[in-house]
């Protein structure tokens, strides 16, 4: 394959190529980083992607727009809800509806819920990369109880199918709001209880601090979003640029990182948690009465025309970019899929680190190859 | 740097916190659900294995065209039946099937499904069908999908034949709707 | 749902229903409208930045579209970044319009600016021999978009570093997400390992599997 | 001891088959009691389907590992490859041969010592025997004829090299105060002293531990076979009957780093504070503990925290592992080491 070829070292280097994956236990899935080592100091990484695609960009378009939605689910499959969010707000942006306040609301809950969901796997995946294996567990623990919750609301755990255009296809259960309320109370004490393990942990912070630095300017320049361009010192954050599902009616905070090393984009997710419980709270607070699906057409045909919609997913902005001819089905339908972009920026973090760096980088970009080759 | 600060960097005090947390893990009840034995409880909105109603059916191939993944196959036919001594024309199944092993149980046949109560439905709380041939343990014609042969009932479900009834726990799938215009 | 309406120019008309007004979620959905975009604040500025770049300008859903000329991508895009500050090339992505006169391809950039969060879409329309100017020169994230653009559509990027397939592998014959190519797949066996399988031998798309 | 035979035929080969069976089997339990200890701490039940509560599961393991198809990858160097795991096994299991678990006693007339022998310089060979097994590592590392496996077997080596002089020094702080190199002595120079030795070195007894761990390839120092990074090390490619060694090598070694500092800082079979409490230790209620037991006893604190550190730290770095042990545990030990022989001149002059 032309890939390995202009990876292979000079004949006479002490340069050593190594294929990282597709089948390795940390690269998260089936990434494949080709690299070219220097001892165990990294000179070149190439990211080789493409083994999980499934041409969902092509089965889209044989879709009806509901049809889209069980799809959208296997993209990120860590964060359904927000991938379901995303594509269903493009679909109401072309529509012009407007959701009602209920379902927005509903709408943030899952997302938020969501949000922490995908936040606790990668604290326990990055953790696991990085040596320690408890919190893991712990997290996964947490993350159970979430998937009760999406449980109950929708029927799944993982793919949710948990949004409609127009709105949610379900009124919450009886309870369902104590449950939540109940899990949202005790989940702070769990994140500090997490953060006893690690946050001053010397080890972690000789693994995490320095390790992986991008500056705020060249991420940028490679497009990051989410966590990894927080974590430079960006504030920047779809669901204050764009509010979309009423997120400007919630009072939250962008947490931001200042030297754009792993342990900043761990404290940025860490912190990221607890302001999602705060989101929690507001909602489950002031949950508006009224109906929870908008009035639209059974059979959702939007006029001809194109629209960008994105959200703030737990990797990054997460958008949906719907070109419609005016048919029941999408004339094309293009993810802007935050992972990809993010490990696009891989081989500019990991230059010149040691491959154990390398993991770390990518536990800490947090991806999921389900979105990256789609 | 304050003197315990000092101390601090020198004496891993925080790795003993660490210690401590993993320590008292020790002692917390544990999440394991042993499997088998225990069998983890749906909620009642779980999409599970399919519970099909041949009576209730209408053959109106709403569920087909809703399905994502073009799995559920219908064909029927048109008999003459007398009802109330009128002959009436009716849509009589020919043939229901369900290619399970492709189902990713999104759940959107429930909801296209017209009749009430349901004449398909994903809320039997069954999850159990794994099988050891999926072509054809995997694929449910009309009497698999109401004998359940293969399926091993959530215990307190009875396969749909014998009158396992949709609980519709979600005040029908598209509760809150407004209606189409 | 008017998130990501940029202050536009043209004031959009918003129908306010008279006394006792519906809550919109209880009317019928209003539809947006395509409407020319000339006059717009963006594109004014683009236009002012760049000379005779724009060919067309659309605003639809309140998102400004920009058609420009296929050659002058690079230069409008370079300008767009460093006289615009659009620093944050956040999509790269084409359409297939199959049997268009004036070019089957539309190639998609939607841009981002901090300073004030608004965004604009560049479109040029491409043929399906000719080539587009690539970006990468001016946004770096453009690199692995391009090479999904060429994967998927088979559009060729002129200047791009390393414009192979990303998502198929290399080899892969056909280009999945044009129009023409079937849904179903096609046979790829024979190009992965040509020594293992016989040319139309290995997977076939809708086999038994057996 | 009329018999020469007995003597020096009998009682040696049954110890040495008692001794290498408890060992295997302890190694083997340790597998178990890891697994355990670490679903417990990880809020899950661990193995329990084998046998009452799992019990039997190590025994199944062996079984498994033992049949199991052994695969030799083609193009690995077969010879070295094979002698990977013997050459980390063999050291690791003739280590025991001088480790005393118990003061000698009677048995059938006979006077039976617990240990198979006591070497006046005992401590120069388990350190002198121990340090082979490195080559089996990067041998094993090497003969594999994968990457991974390769990098697993030079980490190996660099770390075991650093964590060896740090190691050494802080057992030459016992020395120092025990004034022998016999284990057998250096626990009854305790019962003299009437204080375990972990109390006057107590940052001996900590590096020493701290490198035993690092020795043993442990977390928060398991590079060599990180599993998140070099897939499994040095023995990615080892199966079967093979791998089966190098874990068992791994685990006699914990067992060996263990009963090491037993009976260097914590007083072997010594019950604690051996002569301050003595009449405590001599009275009815407590007097039928063997001493066996109190040696068994800590070595099962040292397991335990081997497994608590697994279950708690995240991985060092190569390049922060080689700074540590290079720039803080050998310039520490050495000046301990002065520290400790000043105080024991001071003390002792007196």
């Amino acid at each position: 394959m032309s890939n390995l070829e202009s990876i292979k070292p000079f004949p006479d280097s002490e340069e050593m190529e190594i294929s990282f994956g597709p089948q390795h236990p940390a690269t998260h899935g089936v990434l494949r980083v080709l690299l070219r080592l220097d001892g165990e100091r990294i000179v070149d990484a190439k990211p080789v992607i493409g083994y999980l695609h499934r041409g969902t960009e092509k089965i889209f378009e044989r879709e009806t727009y509901n049809g889209t939605i069980p799809h959208t689910d296997r993209l990120d499959y860590t964060a359904a809800a927000t991938n379901n969010q995303a594509l269903v707000g493009a679909v109401e942006k072309i529509m012009g509806v407007t959701v009602p306040p209920r379902a927005a609301a509903i709408r943030v809950m899952l997302a938020e819920l969501q949000r922490i969901a995908s936040h606790t796997i990668w604290l326990g995946t990055h953790a696991l990369d990085i040596g320690a294996q408890s919190p893991f567990f712990y997290t996964f623990e947490e993350r159970e109880k979430i998937l009760d919750l999406f449980e109950e609301y929708c029927g799944a755990r993982l793919t949710l199918n948990s949004m409609r255009v127009g709105g949610q296809p379900y009124e919450l259960t009886d309870g369902w709001v104590d449950r939540c309320r109940a899990f949202v109370d005790q989940f702070p004490a769990r994140v500090a209880e997490w953060e006893r393990l690690l946050t001053a942990n010397r080890i972690w912070k000789l693994r995490t601090i320095g390790v992986g630095v991008i500056s705020a300017a060249s991420a940028i320049e490679w497009g990051l979003t989410g966590p990894p361009l927080r974590g430079s010192g960006v504030k920047w954050d779809v669901r204050k640029v764009f509010p979309y599902d009423r997120y400007d009616e919630y009072d939250f905070e962008i947490p931001v990182g200042a030297n754009g090393d792993t342990y900043d984009r761990y404290l940025v997710r860490m912190e990221e948690m607890r302001q999602s419980v705060r989101i929690l709270q507001q909602c489950l607070a002031k949950l508006p009465d009224g109906p929870v699906m908008a009035k639209v057409p059974k059979v959702i045909k939007p006029p001809k025309g194109e629209v960008y919609f994105s959200v703030e997913g737990p990797k990054g902005e997460l958008g949906f970019y719907v070109v419609s001819d005016g048919g029941a089905n999408p004339y094309r339908l293009h993810v802007r899929p935050a992972c990809f972009i993010n490990l696009q920026a891989l081989p500019e973090m990991v230059r010149g680190l040691l491959v154990a760096d390398l993991i770390a980088v990518i536990g800490t970009l947090d991806i999921v190859l389900g979105e990256i080759d789609r | 740097m304050s003197f315990w600060g000092l101390l601090a960097s020198i004496v891993p005090f925080e790795l003993g916190q660490g210690l401590g947390v993993t320590g008292r893990f020790l002692f917390k009840k544990k999440a394991t659900i042993q499997y088998p034995e225990v069998k983890p409880v749906p909620k009642d909105r779980f999409r599970g294995m399919f519970g099909f109603s041949e009576e209730r059916c209408i053959a109106c191939h709403a569920c087909a065209k809703a399905c994502p993944i073009d799995i559920i196959h219908i064909q029927d036919h048109f008999e003459e039946v007398e009802v109330d001594g009128k002959k009436r024309k009716k849509k009589v199944l020919d043939r229901y099937d369900i290619d399970v092993k492709r189902c990713m149980f999104c759940g959107l046949c429930e909801e296209a499904c017209p009749t009430k109560p349901l004449a398909i439905w994903l809320t039997t709380k069954s999850y159990e069908a794994s099988a050891y041939e999926r072509n054809e343990r995997l694929y449910f014609t009309k009497e698999r999908l109401q004998s359940w042969d293969g399926v091993r009932p959530y215990p307190g479900v009875v396969p749909p034949r014998q009158g396992q009834m949709p609980d519709d726990p979600t005040g029908g799938p598209a509760a809150g709707r407004g209606e189409p215009k | 749902m008017s998130e990501q309406d940029n202050p536009s120019g043209a004031a959009p008309a918003s129908p306010q229903p008279p006394a006792a007004p519906k809550p919109p979620w209880e009317e019928k959905p209003v539809l947006p409208v395509p409407r020319d975009a000339r006059e717009h604040a963006q594109v004014r500025e683009l236009a002012a930045a760049v000379a005779d770049a724009v060919i067309e300008a659309v605003e639809f859903a309140g998102q400004v579209t920009v058609t420009v000329g296929r050659e002058r991508i690079a230069e409008i895009g370079r300008a767009c970044k460093e006289k615009l500050g659009y620093a944050f090339l956040v999509d790269l992505t084409a359409v297939d319009w199959q049997d268009r006169p004036e070019g089957r391809f539309d190639v998609v950039y939607w841009m981002h600016r901090h300073a004030d969060s608004v965004r604009l879409r560049l479109k040029v329309r491409v043929g399906a021999d000719t080539e587009v100017p690539s970006v990468t020169g001016v946004w770096k994230v453009a690199d692995w978009m391009e090479r999904e653009v060429f994967d998927m559509f088979g559009v060729y990027f002129a200047g791009h570093p390393n414009l192979e397939r990303i998502l198929t592998w290399e080899g892969f014959n056909g280009h999945p997400l044009r129009k023409d190519f079937p849904l179903e797949g096609i046979d790829t066996g024979a190009a992965v390992y040509p020594d293992v399988f016989p040319p139309g031998g290995g997977p076939v798309a809708g086999g038994e599997g057996e | 001891m009329t018999n020469p035979w007995v003597a020096f035929l009998l009682v040696p080969l049954v110890k040495i088959v008692v001794i290498l069976l408890a060992v295997i089997l302890l190694a083997a339990y340790m597998s178990f009691f890891e697994r355990k200890i670490l679903a417990y701490m990880q809020i899950r039940i661990g193995p329990n389907r084998v046998g009452p509560r799992g019990w039997l599961q190590p025994i199944a393991d062996a079984i498994k590992l033992l049949v199991k198809e052994d695969i030799v990858p083609a193009r690995a160097e077969k010879l070295v490859y094979f002698l990977g795991p013997v050459l980390v096994v063999a050291p690791a299991l003739v280590v025991f041969s001088v480790i005393p678990f118990g003061p000698a006693f009677k048995l059938f007339g006979y006077e039976v010592a617990p240990y198979l022998t006591d070497v006046n310089i005992g401590i120069l060979f388990i350190l002198g025997v121990s340090s082979i097994g490195v080559y089996g590592v990067i041998l094993g590392g090497w003969a594999s004829n994968n990457k991974f496996s390769m990098m697993g077997g030079l980490r190996s080596a660099a770390q075991l090299v650093s964590y060896e002089v740090p190691m050494g020094l802080s057992v030459v702080t016992v020395l120092l105060m025990a004034n022998s190199l016999s284990l057998v002595k250096i626990v009854e120079a305790q019962k003299q002293a009437g204080v375990w030795f972990f109390i006057p070195g107590i940052v001996a007894f900590f590096i020493y531990f701290v490198c035993g761990v690092a020795e043993t390839n442990r977390n928060p120092f398991d590079l060599p076979e990180a599993e998140s990074e070099l897939v499994a090390g040095f023995h990615t490619e080892y199966s079967g009957m093979k791998f089966a060694f190098y874990f068992l090598a791994e685990y006699a070694n914990m067992v060996v780093i263990s009963s090491i500092a037993t009976v260097l800082f914590l007083g072997g079979w010594l019950p604690p504070f051996p002569n301050w409490l003595a009449a405590l230790w001599a009275s009815p209620a407590l007097a039928w503990i063997p001493p066996i037991a109190w040696f068994v006893l800590k070595m099962a604190v040292f397991l335990f925290v081997y497994i608590w550190f697994r279950g708690t730290f995240p991985r060092y770095r190569f390049d922060q592992l080689m700074d540590l042990g290079w720039k803080v545990f050998i310039p520490v030990s050495l000046v301990n080491l002065v520290a400790v022989g000043a105080g024991v001149l001071l003390i002792g002059g007196k």
